[in-house]
């Protein structure tokens, strides 16, 4: 296990029953006038934090949902959202 | 000329005792030796629905209450709901018969999507736990209730109708409809050195009967 | 006298203000680069800033595979050049790499894997590097241990047999680059952090190190699985990399039983026999980004799984050891080799994933060549990170991406 | 060898008889032995030969911290026989000998130490460069220990279990039963861990006292009768911990009794919290030939004679650093050992109990002495003692050598947890600078040796623990914490590293075979960092898992590296024992889906093929051309079990939007009664997924995947839609209904001959989509489809009904001869229409434009902001892609292989898909050429796998093969 996150309907489950969605990118950017840059920036682009990072999980193995929360990539630990969240 | 008959997903390896022809389906009552329990019976013949609305809470299949919070149970006539997330619910019609679909476009009729089986009695959930590490002995929650996770690696829908801290009581169990053989094989080897036999559907009926006292 | 002790890599230097070249992490390409930097282009003013210890990362943990049957043209020259490269290294170096030429078996599980098998097995004969495409019966004859039974998860159809790969001494390498680099002239810093990068005007100027500031007109990042965050940290620029934890383990030490490398894509594993008789076994990640370099509970029973099925003797046999290292995924399991383009003199040599080892000494060698001359040699071109909003990946892999980290 | 049977503390049942094999000799040993000390008792004292010098090696700690007693047992190669239970019937052979562990040909290599320093592999052997692959061959021979057979069939039943525990007690001794105990005070779920067989740890086989006078052995007993009637404690004994990971999650590994219906079981704990309750190892104590047989450890001496009634030799002296071994001499010598000499490392400290009871029993002490050598050549005969700084030395005949330098706490289950480690200088040993969260030590582990210490410890961590968990225990924990603040705290440690010697003889680690003299040389060449040292010399990466050098290493290190202050530790990892795979892979469930069909495709002949999740028959025809298949289909009627097709239901207001998102066409446009087929993308405008959709109402869909695409279809749209707020549902009815197709153009007779509907192509059209009744049971959803070119029906029919339509078809199509056909005929079929499966005829580089399904996309639906549509605008006019073309080879007769490349100086493109047409007798397929060779006409080259550079050549043909004008599907 190691990874246990916590799902908003299921409560806190074996990091193994969820997929990775990714870092938080915001929504979908407005397709007028997007440069390649730019949209290479919200499709393949990461920050690759080594530390706390907001991003998107996929309770795939029980009720399906989306959701974000935040984790330690340097612990591999869900942790509370940081009060200086940029 | 072929018969118009119905097919369970699960398929025991013993023949039943005694058989009732339900709606096409050939429902197995009874086998030979079930023993002491713990048993496995599959009730693929019972209708189950699936309703998605954004206001699921307020609606009341079969006059019952859509309970308010994900992973609670509403158990009552036979009927059993199960409160999914925000916007969602699983009915399982347990008695004989199952009333028709309502007429609202929430519902889906999934009877035949998915596996379904009971397994209680005696160290029920001693066997569980050698397929899934979901916790449903947790003194936290009281039975009925939901769970959504993997049990034997397919993700399921179980709902723990009874439990003891001595691993007796037992539970309800759904996944996709094509791991019908391999889940009841692994279920089977691993209550195995356990005792588990299958079981007919009587034996189902006097446990929701007590169940629901 | 051979027994005679000295140190292998120099002892300790200080730390100069200034350097030619500065190239932060002292893993393999970090080394290999500094090498040819200084023993083909003359650049010996070269310092290699390691947090750790040389080797700590990806250079100690990875299980040591070489082979050169990538997919894509542009791959396969390199890996091929790389390949041919370790028993020249090891008379160079003299120092002992101990390549065994084992030979690869990658196994395929559908007809759609050897069909896919074929297309790569084509690519490499067309580049001169032998590889076969053979049926069960035969992969077995190469592998006794292998179940080529029906009744297994992925059983097997057959198997790419690549002779000219093998399995290299990965410690050797790191030290033997090592003592190579520091014996014409190259300044190994360990337990120095490199702390930041400075620019003016486009161009780089220096590093700031915990051991105080370096000049330099140029700094290479090959830090492997921390350079992506790295360079976004210091220098802003975002790569379409996602750093995932990838572990591997060994059994307890047995006689000969593998006498080759045997991989399964199906099965996310591949096992060979080290020297000292270990079976050496992994490659799985999880698919999310972790800088931990946990093994997991989840891994070890999966891959017990896996090799009860296909090489079900090893049942009987015990794991005894289980780490993990950093692997930088791209989409397109291509690296990134890019230089003098957001800043003048600002080299990186990353995206690596697994594959990090088995290039090291070709891509040390072309890319001291970018370095040295400030232009991409045209065997590293097709590696620019420009590719992706060019909507050019490079298909080394043909999986169809969708969210995972890689995308 | 006479056992002392009367013995309370015994943990054998003399009566009880068992048998093993031996070097072909049967041999008698007793229940509850191990096979080690069966042999033990039956004369042997050889077990085995070292790693690299073949060196004699014998009983030295009997915890299997070394590779000293690996045995093969049964055909399982390196079993530690030292704590591997007796089981009747066993047959055990020592390893990696020529000859006999007693007397070994290769015995000699011991003298050519010199030839090996460390790391001298990397240094030799390669020049000239044509010797290594000679030498290497010698290596792999000489290298590895046990055998295992390439066709070996492991035996037995490996179960597995998953569970939760509020708090998990590792280690099943006075400190861990104390603190199980008090844990389960507040009710919770506890579940305590023990190695051995038996509960009891340290106190389970000695006679010395509590300050109640209860000998610790019975305390032990009482403690673990008070745990067994303890509902809610769960104990598994003979049960190692192997791994702890974040979160607390424990793994362990439990060895089943023969009264069990499993061999080994694997066993996860997720755990609220974590009592470490290992105690302690003992530090080896390093001086020449420390290794001998006849070298013992002072618990394994002491438990050969109390636990397995034993006594461990006849003669003795005794070198340790602790009052253990002190103890242990005072009872080992009332067994009737006979002690020549106790050399004590300490000059002082000593319990002065201990030194009187030594001093009554006429044994000669010495303190400040510590063993230099022990002499003897198979076994110790002697042993060299000398003063602690080698100013002066006496010998001593002895058969056996107690030798211990101090003790090591097993800190493992810290170090997995990712506890910071450092060293104590009151202890000597490392210890957790700051606790794991929700981690507590107890007992031993903490450098207390009092016994009164150690359950006070262990009660205050299981309170600590069950607090942490949850349990209001805040007063009980402060009462606790009392008690424990007014014992003995943690004791003095000794602090020798290793007696004086030079060490050319004097071992480290006893598996590899690594000398203090190899670790100095490592040193000089600059390996300063234990880490790096354990990988330069191989030190600790044995069977033994760093059992013997894990302490010492990085003491040696430290003291030999001025620049080193403190010691540095070096790193221990999973699992703590080394753990057969065939445990860690339990039951190893294969989990697949089958169709509702399965059955009955395998009663045809089927031939099955794993695809993702299913199993589906992809042949009917030994030869796996499938002619027969494909020539009923084109001339007559055949049937396809499709069910693993994704099934989708979306409904609610927003429904179409969601759609509109993910599906490349304008969704608007479906039209009731009609089939709209299109196509998703990724961002990238690869597409991932084609399928058609239907209109069951207004806002209400169905529509199918790709049978690869199924599972992840409603994961796939929630994410693209999860800023969007719409509301919709999805339900997921892959399962629910099996597909039918029937294609052939005797089709429509045969479904005529079942359904009551107007099957007319008027009344019934391509691309048409009908619901209806089959025998007023069965709702039917089915659609003219044409993916194989003919006229062709597919029947979406609820799973529980799906074989009895079936058998209704089967039965109607007799007269036309209809007949299976698989997923391989259906692959030519649908080839020879130019029709492409995602995958084969598509790769990560194409997007939809490449594939030439470009008629599929609308671009007017900016808004939608469909997922793909920025990637196809922006790369629409880019030159350097691959094109989807058709090729027909010049020669018919020489189809090329799947596979096989488009070349000129350069790779060009590749063939995705090609067979010699049975319709239409052309080799033809369809290939990824790069763009400027995509132009009808234009000839290629072809370079296949072992072509040997002979080319072959195609060209580019126009699409379809077959039926150009699809006047046969539309039929």
């Amino acid at each position: 296990m190691a990874l246990t996150l916590t799902c908003p309907v299921c409560g806190k489950r074996n990091g193994y029953e969820f997929r990775y969605g990714g870092e938080d990118k915001g929504p979908r950017p407005v397709e007028a006038g997007l440069t390649p840059a730019a949209w290479c920036d919200y499709v393949h682009m990461n920050k690759c934090t080594a530390g706390v990072q907001k991003e998107w999980w996929c309770h795939r193995d029980g009720c399906g949902s989306w959701f974000t929360t935040w984790r330690d990539t340097t612990q591999n630990l869900e942790v509370a959202k940081p009060e200086a969240s940029k | 000329m072929t018969e118009i008959k119905r097919e369970s997903p699960v398929q025991f390896k013993v023949s039943p005792l005694k058989v009732e022809a339900r709606d096409n389906w050939t429902v197995a009552l009874e086998y030979d030796e079930e023993g002491q329990g713990p048993w496995l019976v599959d009730l693929a013949h019972k209708t189950r629905w699936d309703l998605q609305d954004r206001k699921v809470g307020e609606l009341t299949p079969c006059d019952l209450a859509v309970p308010e919070a994900p992973g609670e149970c509403t158990f009552a006539d036979n009927t059993l709901i199960n409160r999914m997330n925000r916007t969602q619910a699983s009915i399982f019609h347990l008695g004989a018969e199952a009333p028709g679909l309502p007429d609202f476009s929430g519902y889906t009729d999934v009877t035949e999507s998915t596996v379904f089986l009971a397994l209680f009695g005696p160290k029920a959930f001693f066997i569980a736990e050698k397929l899934t590490a979901l916790d449903f002995l947790d003194p936290a929650k009281k039975a009925p209730f939901l769970y959504q996770g993997p049990f034997c690696h397919v993700p399921c829908q179980i709902v723990t109708l009874e439990k003891a801290a001595d691993g007796s009581g037992g539970f309800l169990l759904t996944c996709s409809r094509g791991y019908g053989d391999s889940m009841v094989h692994a279920i089977l080897e691993a209550g195995s050195a356990l005792g588990l036999r299958p079981a007919g559907e009587n034996r189902f009926n006097t446990w929701i009967q007590g169940l629901q006292g | 006298m051979f027994w005679k002790s000295k140190p292998l890599w120099g002892n300790k230097t200080r730390l100069k203000s200034s350097y030619d070249a500065v190239i932060i992490g002292g893993g393999l390409h970090g080394l290999a680069t500094a090498y040819y930097l200084a023993k083909e282009h003359g650049l010996t003013d070269v310092a290699i800033i390691e947090k750790r210890f040389i080797g700590f990362g990806g250079a100690g943990r990875n299980t040591a595979i070489v082979r050169a049957n990538q997919r894509t043209q542009y791959n396969v020259p390199l890996y091929k050049e790389a390949l041919d490269l370790w028993p020249v290294l090891t008379k160079e170096l003299d120092y002992n790499l101990m390549f065994n030429n084992c030979g690869n078996l990658n196994l395929m599980h559908s007809e759609a894997a050897m069909k896919a098998a074929r297309m790569t097995i084509a690519t490499a004969q067309f580049h001169g590097v032998e590889s076969h495409l053979i049926d069960a019966k035969q992969a077995k004859e190469l592998v006794p241990a292998l179940n080529i039974s029906e009744d297994i998860t992925f059983p097997i159809h057959g198997a790419m047999f690549h002779p000219p790969g093998g399995i290299v001494r990965h410690d050797a390498v790191v030290w033997g680059l090592a003592k190579g680099a520091a014996k014409h002239g190259v300044d190994i810093h360990q337990h120095t952090e490199a702390t930041a990068i400075h620019t003016e005007g486009g161009k780089i100027t220096g590093v700031e190190t915990s051991r105080g500031r370096i000049h330099t007109p140029r700094v290479l990042v090959s830090a492997g699985g921390y350079s992506a965050g790295l360079i976004y940290h210091m220098l802003g620029i975002k790569l379409p990399i996602a750093v995932l934890t990838i572990q591997a383990m060994v059994t307890q030490p047995l006689k000969p039983l593998l006498d080759h490398v045997v991989s399964s894509g199906a099965y996310h594993c591949y096992a060979n026999q080290t020297l000292k008789g270990e079976i050496a076994t992994g490659a799985h990640m999880d698919q999310w980004p972790n800088y931990t370099t946990q093994n997991t509970a989840h891994y070890i029973k999966h891959q017990a799984e896996a090799l009860s099925d296909w090489l079900p003797c090893l049942r009987g046999v015990k794991f005894m050891r289980i780490w993990g290292g950093l692997a930088d995924m791209t989409p397109d399991m291509a690296p990134i080799m890019d230089g003098n383009d957001h800043y003048e003199g600002f080299y990186m040599d990353c995206g690596w994933g697994y594959f990090g080892f088995k290039s090291c000494s070709a891509v040390g060698k072309y890319m001291a060549q970018y370095m040295a001359s400030g232009h991409c040699p045209d065997m590293l071109k097709p590696f620019n990170l420009r590719r992706y909003e060019n909507h050019q990946l490079m298909g080394e892999t043909a999986e169809l991406v969708s969210y995972t980290p890689n995308n | 060898m006479n056992r002392l049977n009367q013995l309370p503390t015994l943990r054998i049942t003399p009566s009880e008889k068992l048998s093993l094999n031996y070097r072909g000799k049967t041999v008698q040993g007793v229940a509850g032995d191990t096979v080690a000390t069966a042999l033990f008792a039956n004369g042997v004292r050889v077990f085995a030969r070292s790693l690299k010098y073949h060196r004699p090696r014998g009983l030295y700690s009997l915890d299997g911290e070394c590779s000293n007693t690996c045995m093969d047992v049964n055909g399982v190669p390196n079993v530690r026989t030292e704590n591997t239970l007796l089981k009747d019937g066993m047959v055990v052979r020592e390893q990696n000998v020529k000859g006999s562990a007693d007397r070994d040909w290769l015995a000699f290599i011991d003298k050519l130490d010199w030839m090996m320093p460390a790391g001298f592999y990397y240094k030799t052997m390669h020049k000239p460069a044509a010797i290594w692959p000679v030498a290497m061959k010698q290596i792999r021979k000489a290298a590895g220990i046990g055998v295992i057979s390439a066709d070996y069939q492991m035996k037995g039943q490996y179960d597995e279990m998953f569970i939760k525990a509020e708090v998990t007690v590792i280690g099943g001794g006075a400190a861990g039963m104390t603190a199980a105990l008090a844990a389960a005070e507040s009710g919770q779920r506890v579940v305590l861990l023990e190695s051995r067989p038996h509960l009891g740890g340290c106190f389970d086989y000695r006679v010395s006292t509590t300050a109640e006078g209860t000998p610790l052995y019975e305390r032990a007993r009482d403690l673990a009768e008070k745990v067994k009637l303890t509902g809610n404690i769960r104990v598994f004994k003979h049960t190692s911990m192997v791994g702890a990971y974040n979160n607390n999650l424990i793994t362990a590994f439990q060895v089943g009794k023969a009264s069990d219906t499993f061999t080994e079981r694997y066993i996860e704990i997720r755990s609220d919290s974590v009592v470490v309750a290992t105690g302690c190892i003992e530090r080896p104590l390093i001086f020449d030939h420390n290794e001998r047989p006849g070298v013992m450890q002072v618990g394994c001496a002491h438990r050969m004679a109390r636990t397995y009634g034993l006594l461990p030799g006849s003669e003795a002296v005794f070198s340790v650093g602790h009052d253990l071994g002190l103890e242990a001499a005072v009872d080992l010598f009332d067994l009737g050992l006979k002690i020549n000499c106790v050399a004590d490392i300490r000059e002082d400290g000593q319990n002065p109990e201990l030194m009187l009871a030594l001093a009554e029993r006429k044994i000669p002490v010495l303190k400040g002495w510590v063993a230099a050598k022990a002499h003897g050549c198979k076994k110790v005969e002697k042993v060299t003692l000398s003063t602690v700084e080698g100013t002066v030395k006496r010998q001593f005949p002895c058969d056996l050598l107690v030798a211990s330098a101090g003790l090591t706490p097993v800190t493992g289950p810290f170090i997995l947890a990712q506890a910071k480690m450092g060293y104590d200088s009151h202890t000597g040993y490392f210890l957790p600078t700051e606790l794991p969260e929700k981690m507590f030590p107890a007992g031993r582990i903490t450098g207390v040796n009092h016994p009164g210490a150690i359950e006070a410890s262990g009660r205050l961590a299981g309170l600590k623990a069950a607090a942490a968990a949850g349990a209001d225990v805040g007063k009980t924990v402060a009462e606790a914490e009392k008690a424990a603040s007014v014992l003995p705290g943690p004791e003095r440690g000794c602090k020798l590293v290793t007696a004086p010697v030079k060490g050319r003889k004097s071992f480290i680690c006893f598996d590899e075979d690594t000398t203090i003299k190899n670790i100095k040389q490592a040193i000089e060449m600059g390996f300063d960092v234990p880490e790096l040292i354990k990988r330069f010399t191989s030190a600790g990466t044995g069977p033994g898992q760093g059992g013997i050098p894990g302490h010492n290493l990085p003491l040696f290190v430290a003291k030999y590296t001025a620049s080193i202050s403190t010691p540095v530790p070096t790193t221990v990892r999973p699992p703590l024992v080394p753990t057969f795979l065939a445990t860690y892979a339990g039951y190893n469930h294969h989990m697949f889906k089958h169709t509702p069909l399965h059955d009955s495709q395998i009663a045809d002949g089927g031939i099955f093929r794993n695809i993702g999740v299913w199993q589906r028959a992809r042949y009917f025809s030994a030869d796996f051309d499938c002619r027969e298949e494909i020539l009923n289909v084109r001339n007559n009627v055949g049937m396809l079990d499709g069910s693993t097709l994704g099934k989708f239901r979306i409904h609610g207001p927003d429904a179409l939007k969601a759609l509109q998102r993910v599906y490349v066409s304008d969704m608007s446009k479906v039209k009731e009664g009609r089939i709209k087929y299109s196509a998703m993308c990724n961002d990238d405008g690869c597409v991932i997924d084609d399928g058609v959709v239907v209109k069951l109402g207004e806002n209400d869909y169905y529509f199918t995947t790709s049978t690869g695409r199924a599972g992840q279809t409603v994961e796939w749209i929630r994410y693209h839609t999860r800023f969007d707020g719409w509301d919709f549902s999805l339900v997921n009815l892959t399962d629910a209904m099996g597909v039918i197709n029937i294609s052939g153009p005797n089709a429509r007779k045969v479904l005529s001959k079942v359904v009551d509907i107007d099957l007319s192509s008027e009344a019934f059209p391509f691309s048409g989509y009908r619901e209806f009744l089959i025998k007023d049971a069965v709702f039917v959803r089915a659609m003219r489809l044409g993916f194989v070119g003919e006229l062709s029906y597919e029947l979406h029919v609820p799973s529980s009904y799906t074989q009895a339509v079936w058998d209704l078809l089967k039965e109607a199509g007799a007269e036309f001869g209809i007949r299976n056909f698989g997923v391989e005929a259906q692959n030519v079929l649908r080839m020879e229409k130019c029709h492409v499966i995602l995958g084969s005829e598509s790769e990560q580089r194409t997007n939809l434009l490449d594939l030439g399904l470009g008629f599929l996309w609308d671009r007017k639906k900016a808004d939608a902001k469909t997922v793909g549509a920025v990637a196809l605008r922006q790369a629409e006019k880019d030159a350097g892609r691959l094109k989807l073309v058709g090729i027909r080879m010049e020669d018919d007769d020489r189809p090329a292989r799947d596979g096989a490349l488009i070349v000129d100086n350069n790779v060009r493109g590749y063939v995705a898909t090609m067979r010699k047409s049975f319709t239409t007798g052309q080799a033809v397929g369809m290939a990824l050429v790069e763009s400027q060779l995509a132009d009808i006409g234009t000839r290629i080259e072809i370079f296949e796998d072992e072509c040997n550079g002979v080319r072959l050549y195609a060209r580019v043909v126009a699409t379809p093969f077959y039926d150009p004008k699809g006047e046969r599907m539309k039929s």
